[in-house]
C-alpha cells in the first residue's frame, strides 16, 4: 500500500527538520506509537497500538532511521510484528523538507505499508482509511507543535 | 441394457437402473444422524489446533511456546523441529512433489501451518494457539506466476536439489509444426488471453481427522474427511512407514463427508501433525479445520492462465487449434492428478470440434501461494480447457459475423465418426453433439431469444444469449496410462449376497453426497435382481473395503460402478449354475428375467435369486465352492466422453454493470442413467459451482502476499437469489465400452457452466466491441466495458487481458 | 474460531447494566452480537467484559409517537420488517432492514446495534442521516439526545461515551398521516438502494434518499446518505442542495387528492437534470477506498448510479 | 473467567450446565449435549448450517453465546420427527432430492420449518430470500425450494383432510 503525501507547515524549515527526525516527538504525533528503547544512534525500539472500536492491534518493533541532513531527506524504516499472531507491519517513509519561506516549510512524504495477517486479509478497505487518518493526525500535530 | 429414456428393465420393486430410487442415504441425513469427521469423539480424546504463518514468505526466527504451555489444557505444541526428530516434518504431494508438513525454517506462504497446539479442549487449543509467539524475517513474495519466470525472481523451492529457477515442469501435447503450418496459412486466426481464476471447492464441511493410535498395539486409526482412504493410507505408510505405522497397522475411516469436490484428495499438513501427535502423545487427537484455514491453506483448484488462437478458414470452419500456459501451482505442485499428467487430462481441449490439428503446452511454476491444484469437481484440467475452446469458439464466431450456435453446428464431430481419434490423441467412445444442442436450443426457444436481443439492443437494453458444447473426458482410468504415485487407477467391487438373499457391497470408492449407496445398490439391483433396497452398500473404511483409487473426477460410476457390475455378473453366474441344479435343468435351459431363473418354455418352473442364494450356502452342486460372493477390480479399457450443450440468458444492468442469470438450460448426456433424479441433482449442483467461478468466486491475494478472499465474507458462494432456476435436459448415447453404457456426470456441470455464462455476458455486450470477459464477471467488469459505449473517435474499452482493464482500439 | 475469554454480564435493567458499565474495565455492551461476536471469534477484538443488554424489559419496542418514531434498543431487523407502521410510513427503513446481511442474521441484529457499531459499511447509518434521525444515548447521568450528524465520528467511531448505551432511535415523522406520507400541503417518501456483490454482503455502494414535496412538486427537504464510501457514513450535503427547493413534478391543482390522480402527476421538464446534477454530487462526496468491492472510481460511479435512482423511487413513493 | 449456570430446553427436554462466559450455543449443542446434527460450516454466521430455532426463531447458533440461550426453547434437527416419522419438509426434502452431502441439511431444515411456521404456502422468490443465509454447495437449491413447496403442499392437504374426515363422521 503506498501512500503518497504533501502539506506545508507554518514554520522554519529547520524546526520542521529537526521534528521530523526526532523518535520521541514523532511517535508522540502518532496516537498509540511509543519509543521504548534506544538501541543505536539511529535504531529504537517501539511500539504501536492501533485502536479502532473495538478492534485492537498491537504491534512490537524496531524503528531505523537514515537521514540525509544534506537534502533534508529522512528515511525511516519500521518494523513491527502483531501480537497474537496478528502478522507483521513494514513500512518505508521517506520525507524531504523544502523551505518554500521563512516560515513555510512543505513537507512530501511518500510511504509504502506493508502489513500481513489478518487484519490485512479482512481489513485492506479499513487500514487505508486508517493509515489515511493516522497520516493526517501526525500531520496536525506537526502543523500545532511547530505553530509560531 | 436401460436407457434413460426407455421404460426401466427392472421393476419398482427391485429398482434397477433407470428409477429415481429415493436416496436410502437420506433418512439419517435428515434426521440429524448424519456421521461425520466431527460427530466423531473418543474416550480421552486431545484437540489439535494450528498457528499459521501471518506472512506469505519469510525465516523463523524463533518459536516461544512458553505462555501457551502455560495455558490450562495445553499439553504439547509441535514443532517442525519435533517433527524432524522423527523424519516426519516433510512429506510427497500426490504428485511426487514434496512439501512440508511443519516448517523448520522457513514460511513459503501465508496460512501455512507452523506449530501444533495439542490441548484437552476446542478453546483450550485455540488459546493455546493465540499464545504461541513466533518471530519472522519476512521476505518479499512471488505473488505473480510471470514474475515467478523471471530472471531476477528469487528461487523459492531451495530445498530442492538442482532446482535453479520456479518451473516445475513443461508439458506439451500435438504436433506443433504442423499447427504452426495451418496457422501461419490460415484466413482468420483470433486469440484470446484468458485466466481461469484460482478458485476454491469451499465445501460446507471442512476437513478434520481423529487420530487416534495404540500405543499397545502400535496401530493407529485415522478418521478423517477423505475421498480417497486407500490410497491415503498407502501414502501414510509410505510417509510413516520408517517409524513403525506399516500399511497393515493403519486403517482409515473415511465417515459421511460433507463435501468433497477433490478438496478432499490431498493428505494436508494437519492430518499428518494430528497422527504425529497422536503417537507421540499415545492419546486419540482430533483436528477440525475452521473454514479460514480450509479457505487459505488447503489446495485451490485452476489458476491457469492461457494464450489461446483457433486458425479457421473465411467461412469460420477451424482448422487448428494452439493454446499457452502458465499454470501456477503454488509454493508445490500437489495436484491430486495421474502421474503421467502433470497438466491432467488437458489436451481435451480441442473439445466437440473437428479440426486437422492442435498444439497446446503448459508450464507450471512456484509462487508464495498454497500448493495445490485440485480437480475441483473436474477430470484434472477438463474445466480450463473446455473454458479457454468454449471462450475463442465464439471470438471466432464473432469474427466471421455467424451465430455462435451455428458456427458450433459446422464444426461438430459428426455422429458417425466415432470412435472419433482427437489430434491431441484421444479416442473419443461415442457422442452425437447436434442432438444435444437442437434439444437445448427448442428448450431455450433459441430462434425467439435472439429476435427479443435484437430488439432489445434497438432500445438499449443488455442481454445475451451464450451457448456451450463442452466434450469431457472421465473415468480415469486404463491401468496403461493412468496411476497416481504408481498405484494403477483402477477401481473395485466386493458383492456377497446373504444366505436370506440380501446383500452387502463393498467399493474402493468413497461418495461425498453422489448419493453411491442409492446407485451402487441400483446397479447390483440391475445385475442380479436383488431390490436395491436389500443391497447395503458401504465404503470408505479400508480395513473393509476392497482397495481403490476414491471418488474425484467422476470416476466412480465408470469404474467402481462397473466392478460392480462385473463382480454381480460373476454371482449371476454363480447363481445360474445353482439354479440349472436346483431345476435339474442344465444352465442352457434357463431363461432369466431380473430376479428370476425360469425353465424355457415352462416359465412356471423358476427359482429366485434369493433361492439361489439360499441354496449357495445350504444345498449346492457337487464340487461348488460354497458362498454367494464375488470381488472385481475393473480396468477401464478407455475414458468415457460425456457432453452437452448449454444455453443461458443474461440480462445485464447498465448503470452497474451487475449480470443476472435469467435462464439456463443444460442439456447432458452421460450415457445410459443408473438414477435420473441423482443425475439431476449432480447438474443442479455443477451448475451452481459453475455460476460461481464465472460471476463470483475468485482467490486473490494482495502483493504483500495477503489472501483477500479468505472466508465467506469474501470468498461468494452463491445464495439461492443469486442462483437461477436451473433447467435441465438429457439426450442418451450409451458408451460402448461400459458394462452399462453409462458414462458418469457429477462433473459435465461445474466445466460447462461457466462458459456458458461468460459467453452470454459477452454477447450482450459484443456490438460494443467486446470480445472477451475474464471471469469472475464482477459488476465492475461489466461497468468497464460499458462505460466506453459511444465513445467517438473507434475507442471502446475492452475488457481483455488477464484479468485487467484496458483500451484497445476497434 | 473461538472467542477470547472474557467475562459475561446479564443486566435486568438499564440500572443495572449502567452501573455494571461504570464499574468493569475493559466493558463492552452488546445486543443482537451479530456483529461483535464474529469480530470476537475472529480475535480481532477482546473486551474483559462483556454487558449483554439483550435481558433488559422495555427495550423492543418500536412506536411512533409524539413527532417520532421510536426504535428501542432491542429491536431487531426482523421486527423492524414485520412492523406495520414502517411498511405503512418508513418504507425507506424496510429497503435497509431487508438489505442488511441475510434473514436469520436479522433475527437477531438490532437496529440500534448496527448503528452503535459506527460501522460505515453498515446499512442504516446512511438512513438515519437521510432520516434526520436522532440518537438516544443513556448513560451514568441520564438521557441525551445526539444529532445524526455529530453522531457518526469515523470507522467504528461513535459520540457514545465509554459508559453510554445507545437506547433509541428517534426518527423523525415525516409530514402527513396515511400511506405515502402525504397531507394536505406536504408528502414524503424515501428509498435505500444498495449494491452489493451478492445477497449478504456489505454494500460495495449504499445511498439512502428521503424527500419531502409541497403539493407544487418542489422539494422542501432532502436528505441524502451514503453507506461504505468513506471513513464514515457520509451526508451528501451538496446533492441535498441540488434537489431542495427543485421542482421535480408538476401538480397542476391536485391538493389534498394525490392518491387517487397519480396517474396524472408528472416529472417535472427539468427534474431529470436536477436529479443528475443531484446524484454527481453525491459521488463527489464520497471517498471511498479501493478493495475487493471494487475500485475508487466505480465506487463513485456506483454512488452516482444510486443516488440517481434512489431519488427517482423516492419520488415514486412521495407520489411523484 | 466467569462460569455461569444454564438450563435449555432443547426438543422439549431440558438440560442444564454450567458454562463458560464464552462457550458458542453451538459447541453447547454439539459439545456438551451430543446433539450433533447441528453443524458448523462458516465460522463467520454465513452458512447456515448450525441454524437452530430458539424459541422459534432461527438463529446461527456460531454466533450466539450458550449464556444468551439461558432459558431458551431449543429447536435441532434431532427433534423434527416425531413417532409419526418425519415432518413433511424432511419427507419433501427425501422426495424432491433436497439433500446431497447432508451437511447443510439440518440448517436449511431449520430454516425452512420456521418459514413454513409463519408462511404457510411461500412463493419461490419468498423461499429462496428464506434460505439465501443457507448455503448450499451440493443441490443448487432448485430441489430445496422444490422440498419446501412440496411439505407446504403436504401440510395444506392435511389441513383439508382433517374437515374432511369430520364430514365422514
Amino acid at each position: 500500500m503506498k501512500i503518497q503525501e504533501k502539506f506545508t507547515v507554518d514554520a522554519p524549515a529547520d524546526s520542521v527538520w529537526e521534528f521530523l527526525i526526532d523518535p520521541e516527538r514523532v511517535a508522540a504525533a502518532l496516537p498509540g506509537a511509543q519509543i521504548t528503547e534506544k538501541l543505536d544512534d539511529n535504531t529504537y525500539k517501539g511500539g504501536m497500538a492501533v485502536n479502532v472500536g473495538p478492534l485492537a492491534a498491537n504491534y512490537t518493533g524496531t524503528v531505523a532511521f537514515d537521514l540525509d541532513e544534506e537534502q533534508r531527506a529522512a528515511s525511516v524504516r519500521a518494523r513491527g510484528q502483531g501480537k497474537a499472531g496478528m502478522g507483521n507491519a513494514d513500512m518505508t517513509m521517506t520525507s524531504r523538507v523544502v523551505e518554500l519561506g521563512p516560515a513555510k516549510t512543505e513537507v512530501t512524504v511518500a510511504a509504502n505499508l506493508s502489513v500481513t495477517g489478518i487484519l490485512a486479509q479482512l481489513g485492506r478497505g479499513m487500514m487505508q482509511h486508517v493509515s489515511k487518518r493516522m497520516f493526517k493526525q501526525f500531520t496536525e500535530v506537526l502543523a500545532r507543535e511547530l505553530a509560531p | 441394457m436401460a436407457d434413460a429414456t426407455a421404460k426401466p428393465r427392472t421393476s419398482a420393486k427391485i429398482c434397477g437402473m433407470g428409477h429415481s430410487m429415493k436416496r436410502k442415504e437420506d433418512p439419517r441425513f435428515l434426521q440429524g444422524k448424519g456421521n461425520y469427521i466431527d460427530d466423531h469423539t473418543l474416550p480421552g480424546m486431545l484437540w489439535l489446533d494450528i498457528v499459521r504463518s501471518p506472512i506469505a514468505y519469510g525465516k523463523i526466527v524463533n518459536i516461544d511456546s512458553s505462555k501457551a504451555l502455560e495455558i490450562d489444557g495445553v499439553l504439547a505444541v509441535l514443532t517442525g523441529k519435533d517433527l524432524e526428530a522423527y523424519g516426519l516434518h516433510w512429506m510427497p504431494t500426490l504428485m511426487s512433489d514434496t512439501q512440508m508438513v511443519l516448517p523448520t525454517d522457513t514460511v513459503m506462504y501465508q496460512a501455512q501451518e507452523v506449530a501444533g497446539v495439542i490441548a484437552t479442549s476446542r478453546y483450550a487449543a485455540a488459546d493455546g494457539v493465540a499464545a504461541v509467539e513466533v518471530e519472522y524475517e519476512a521476505m518479499t513474495p512471488v505473488m505473480d506466476p510471470f514474475k515467478a519466470l523471471e530472471d531476477d525472481a528469487p528461487v523459492l523451492r531451495t530445498d530442492k536439489e538442482g532446482q535453479e529457477d520456479n518451473r516445475i515442469w513443461h508439458w506439451e501435447a500435438g504436433d506443433k509444426e504442423a499447427t504452426d503450418k495451418i496457422f501461419d496459412e490460415a484466413d482468420v486466426v483470433v486469440r484470446e488471453k484468458m485466466h481461469v481464476p484460482r478458485i476454491h471447492v469451499a465445501s460446507i464441511e471442512t476437513c478434520g481427522c481423529l487420530a487416534d493410535f495404540n500405543p499397545v498395539e502400535g496401530h493407529l486409526t485415522v478418521y478423517m474427511t477423505t475421498q480417497a482412504p486407500h490410497a491415503i493410507r498407502t501414502v501414510l505408510a509410505l510417509v510413516a512407514g520408517h517409524v513403525g505405522l506399516s500399511e497393515e497397522k493403519i486403517r482409515v475411516v473415511s465417515p459421511d463427508i460433507g463435501g468433497g469436490f477433490g478438496g478432499k484428495v490431498p493428505v494436508y499438513p494437519g492430518y499428518v501433525i494430528a497422527i504425529a501427535a497422536s503417537v507421540v502423545l499415545g492419546k486419540p487427537v482430533k483436528w477440525i479445520e475452521d473454514r479460514m484455514e480450509n479457505l487459505q491453506a488447503d489446495s485451490f483448484a485452476r489458476d491457469y492462465h492461457m494464450d489461446a488462437e483457433v486458425a479457421a478458414d473465411a467461412g469460420g470452419k477451424i482448422k487448428a487449434l494452439r493454446i499457452k500456459t502458465l499454470a501456477d501451482h503454488g509454493y508445490a505442485d500437489a495436484q491430486a492428478a495421474p502421474s503421467k499428467f502433470p497438466a491432467g487430462l488437458f489436451s481435451i481441449c480441442t473439445g466437440s470440434y473437428d479440426m486437422e490439428n492442435a498444439y497446446a503446452e503448459v508450464d507450471a511454476v512456484y509462487t508464495n501461494k498454497p500448493p495445490g491444484g485440485v480437480a475441483y469437481r473436474c477430470s484434472f484440467r477438463v474445466t480450463e480447457a473446455v473454458h479457454c475452446l468454449e471462450r475463442i469458439v465464439d471470438t471466432l464466431a464473432h469474427k466471421v459475423g455467424k451465430d455462435p450456435a451455428t458456427l458450433r453446428e459446422e464444426n461438430f464431430i459428426p455422429k458417425e465418426a466415432f470412435p472419433y481419434h482427437s489430434p491431441l490423441g484421444w479416442e473419443y467412445d461415442s457422442g452425437d453433439y447436434q442432438a444435444a444442442m437442437d434439444k437445448a436450443k427448442e428448450m431455450i426457444g433459441y430462434d425467439d431469444l435472439r429476435k427479443e436481443q435484437a430488439e432489445k439492443r434497438e432500445r438499449g437494453e443488455l442481454m445475451g444469449i451464450g451457448v456451450c458444447s463442452f466434450t469431457e473426458v472421465l473415468g480415469a482410468g486404463p491401468s496403461k496410462d493412468f496411476d497416481i504415485l504408481g498405484i494403477k487407477m483402477f477401481d473395485s467391487a466386493e458383492v456377497r449376497v446373504h444366505p436370506t438373499g440380501k446383500a452387502i457391497a463393498r467399493f474402493g470408492t468413497k461418495s461425498q453426497g453422489q448419493g453411491h449407496e442409492t446407485t451402487y445398490a441400483q446397479i447390483i439391483a440391475e445385475e442380479l435382481g436383488l431390490p436395491a433396497a436389500h443391497v447395503q452398500v458401504e465404503e470408505g473404511d479400508t480395513d473393509t473395503a476392497p482397495y481403490g483409487l476414491g471418488t474425484y473426477a467422476s470416476r466412480s460410476t465408470p469404474t467402481a460402478g462397473a466392478a460392480g457390475v462385473m463382480a454381480a455378473r460373476k454371482l449371476r453366474d454363480k447363481a445360474r449354475k445353482i439354479a440349472a441344479h436346483l431345476l435339474e435343468v442344465s444352465e442352457e435351459d434357463l431363461d432369466w428375467e431380473p430376479g428370476t431363473f425360469s425353465v424355457k418354455g415352462a416359465p412356471d418352473k423358476s427359482v429366485t435369486i434369493q433361492d439361489c442364494a439360499f441354496a449357495a450356502y445350504t444345498n449346492l452342486p457337487e464340487g461348488m465352492e460354497p458362498g454367494m460372493e464375488a470381488t472385481n477390480y475393473y480396468d477401464p479399457p478407455n475414458l468415457t466422453f460425456p457432453f452437452g450443450t448449454y444455453i443461458c440468458v443474461v440480462d445485464i444492468d447498465r448503470g452497474t454493470g451487475e449480470v443476472t442469470v435469467r435462464r439456463f438450460v443444460a442439456v447432458d448426456d452421460c450415457g445410459n442413467i443408473i438414477n435420473p433424479m441423482i443425475v439431476q441433482g449432480q447438474i443442479h449442483g455443477g451448475l451452481t459451482q459453475g455460476l460461481g467461478p464465472a460471476l463470483y468466486e475468485e482467490m486473490t491475494y494482495d502483493e504483500d502476499g495477503n489472501n483477500q478472499a479468505g472466508s465467506f465474507m469474501d470468498y461468494l458462494v452463491p445464495t439461492a437469489v443469486e442462483t437461477p432456476a436451473w433447467e435441465t435436459g438429457h439426450t442418451v448415447t450409451p458408451s460402448p465400452h461400459h458394462p452399462l453404457g453409462a458414462k458418469g456426470v457429477g462433473e459435465s456441470a461445474t466445466v460447462g457452466a461457466p462458459p456458458a455464462i461468460a459467453n452470454a455476458v459477452v454477447d450482450a455486450l459484443a456490438h460494443l466491441g467486446v470480445t472477451h470477459m475474464e471471469i469472475p464477471i464482477r459488476p465492475e467488469r461489466g461497468w468497464g466495458a460499458l462505460r466506453g459505449e459511444g465513445g467517438e473517435g473507434g475507442w471502446v474499452v475492452s475488457v481483455m487481458g488477464w484479468g485487467g482493464v484496458r483500451a484497445s482500439q476497434w | 474460531m473461538i472467542p477470547p475469554q472474557f467475562d459475561y454480564h446479564a443486566p435486568g435493567s438499564l440500572e443495572e447494566a449502567l452501573a455494571l458499565l461504570g464499574s468493569l474495565d475493559d466493558a463492552k455492551v452488546m445486543s443482537g452480537g451479530q456483529s461483535l461476536l464474529p469480530m470476537l471469534k475472529l480475535r480481532l477484538a477482546s473486551p474483559a467484559n462483556i454487558v449483554d443488554i439483550g435481558r433488559i424489559p422495555g427495550l423492543d419496542s418500536i412506536s411512533e409517537e409524539g413527532g417520532f418514531l421510536r426504535i428501542g434498543a432491542l429491536v431487531t431487523e426482523t421486527a423492524l420488517e414485520e412492523s406495520s407502521v414502517v411498511a405503512d410510513r418508513y418504507p425507506i427503513l424496510l429497503d435497509t432492514a431487508r438489505v442488511i446481511a441475510d434473514p436469520l442474521v436479522r433475527n437477531r441484529a438490532t437496529i440500534c446495534g448496527n448503528v452503535a457499531h459506527g460501522d460505515p459499511a453498515n446499512d442504516h447509518p446512511a438512513t438515519m442521516i437521510a432520516l434526520g434521525a436522532q440518537m438516544v444515548a443513556t448513560g451514568p447521568n441520564g438521557e441525551r439526545t445526539i444529532g445524526v450528524d455529530d453522531f457518526f465520528q469515523g470507522l467504528f467511531m461513535t459520540a457514545l461515551e465509554p459508559g453510554e448505551i445507545l437506547t433509541e432511535i428517534r426518527i423523525p415523522s415525516p409530514a402527513g398521516a396515511a400511506g405515502g406520507l402525504r397531507s394536505d400541503s406536504e408528502q414524503s417518501g424515501g428509498a435505500y438502494l444498495k449494491l452489493e456483490r451478492k445477497v449478504g454482503d456489505y454494500a460495495v455502494a449504499g445511498v439512502a434518499v428521503q424527500l419531502t414535496l409541497d403539493d407544487s412538486g418542489k422539494v422542501t427537504r432532502a436528505g441524502v446518505g451514503l453507506t461504505n464510501l468513506g471513513f464514515a457514513p457520509i451526508r451528501a450535503s451538496a446533492a441535498e442542495a441540488a434537489l431542495t427547493g427543485a421542482r421535480l413534478v408538476e401538480r397542476g391543482g391536485l391538493r389534498g387528492a394525490f392518491s387517487k390522480v397519480r396517474d396524472a402527476i408528472t416529472r417535472a421538464p427539468d427534474a431529470d437534470e436536477v436529479i443528475a446534477a443531484a446524484a454527481q454530487a453525491a459521488a463527489d462526496a464520497t471517498d471511498p477506498v479501493a478493495d475487493r468491492r471494487g475500485s475508487v472510481e466505480y465506487k463513485r460511479n456506483m454512488a452516482r448510479v444510486l443516488t440517481g435512482r434512489a431519488i427517482a423511487k423516492a419520488l415514486a413513493r412521495a407520489g411523484g | 473467567m466467569a462460569r455461569h449456570n444454564v438450563t435449555v430446553t432443547v426438543n422439549g427436554e431440558a438440560h442444564s450446565r454450567e458454562v463458560d462466559s464464552r462457550l458458542l450455543l453451538v459447541h453447547l449443542i454439539r459439545d456438551e449435549l451430543a446433539l450433533t446434527g447441528t453443524h458448523i460450516g462458516c465460522d463467520t454466521t454465513h452458512c447456515g448450517a448450525c441454524t437452530v430455532l430458539v424459541d422459534g426463531v432461527p438463529t446461527k447458533s456460531c454466533t450466539v453465546l450458550a449464556v444468551q440461550a439461558d432459558g431458551a426453547e431449543i429447536g435441532t434437527v434431532e427433534g423434527l420427527a416425531d413417532a409419526n416419522g418425519m415432518s413433511a419438509l424432511q419427507e419433501g426434502f427425501m422426495q424432491e432430492h433436497g439433500l446431497q452431502c447432508g451437511f447443510c441439511t439440518p440448517g436449511m431444515l431449520m430454516t425452512g420449518t420456521a418459514l413454513l411456521a409463519r408462511n404457510a404456502n411461500p412463493g419461490e422468490a419468498e423461499i429462496r430470500e428464506a434460505i439465501s443465509g443457507n448455503l448450499c454447495r451440493c443441490t443448487g437449491y432448485v430441489n430445496i425450494v422444490k422440498a419446501v413447496e412440496y411439505a407446504a403442499a403436504k401440510m395444506a392437504g392435511a389441513d383439508d383432510d382433517a374437515p374432511a374426515a369430520e364430514e365422514a363422521n
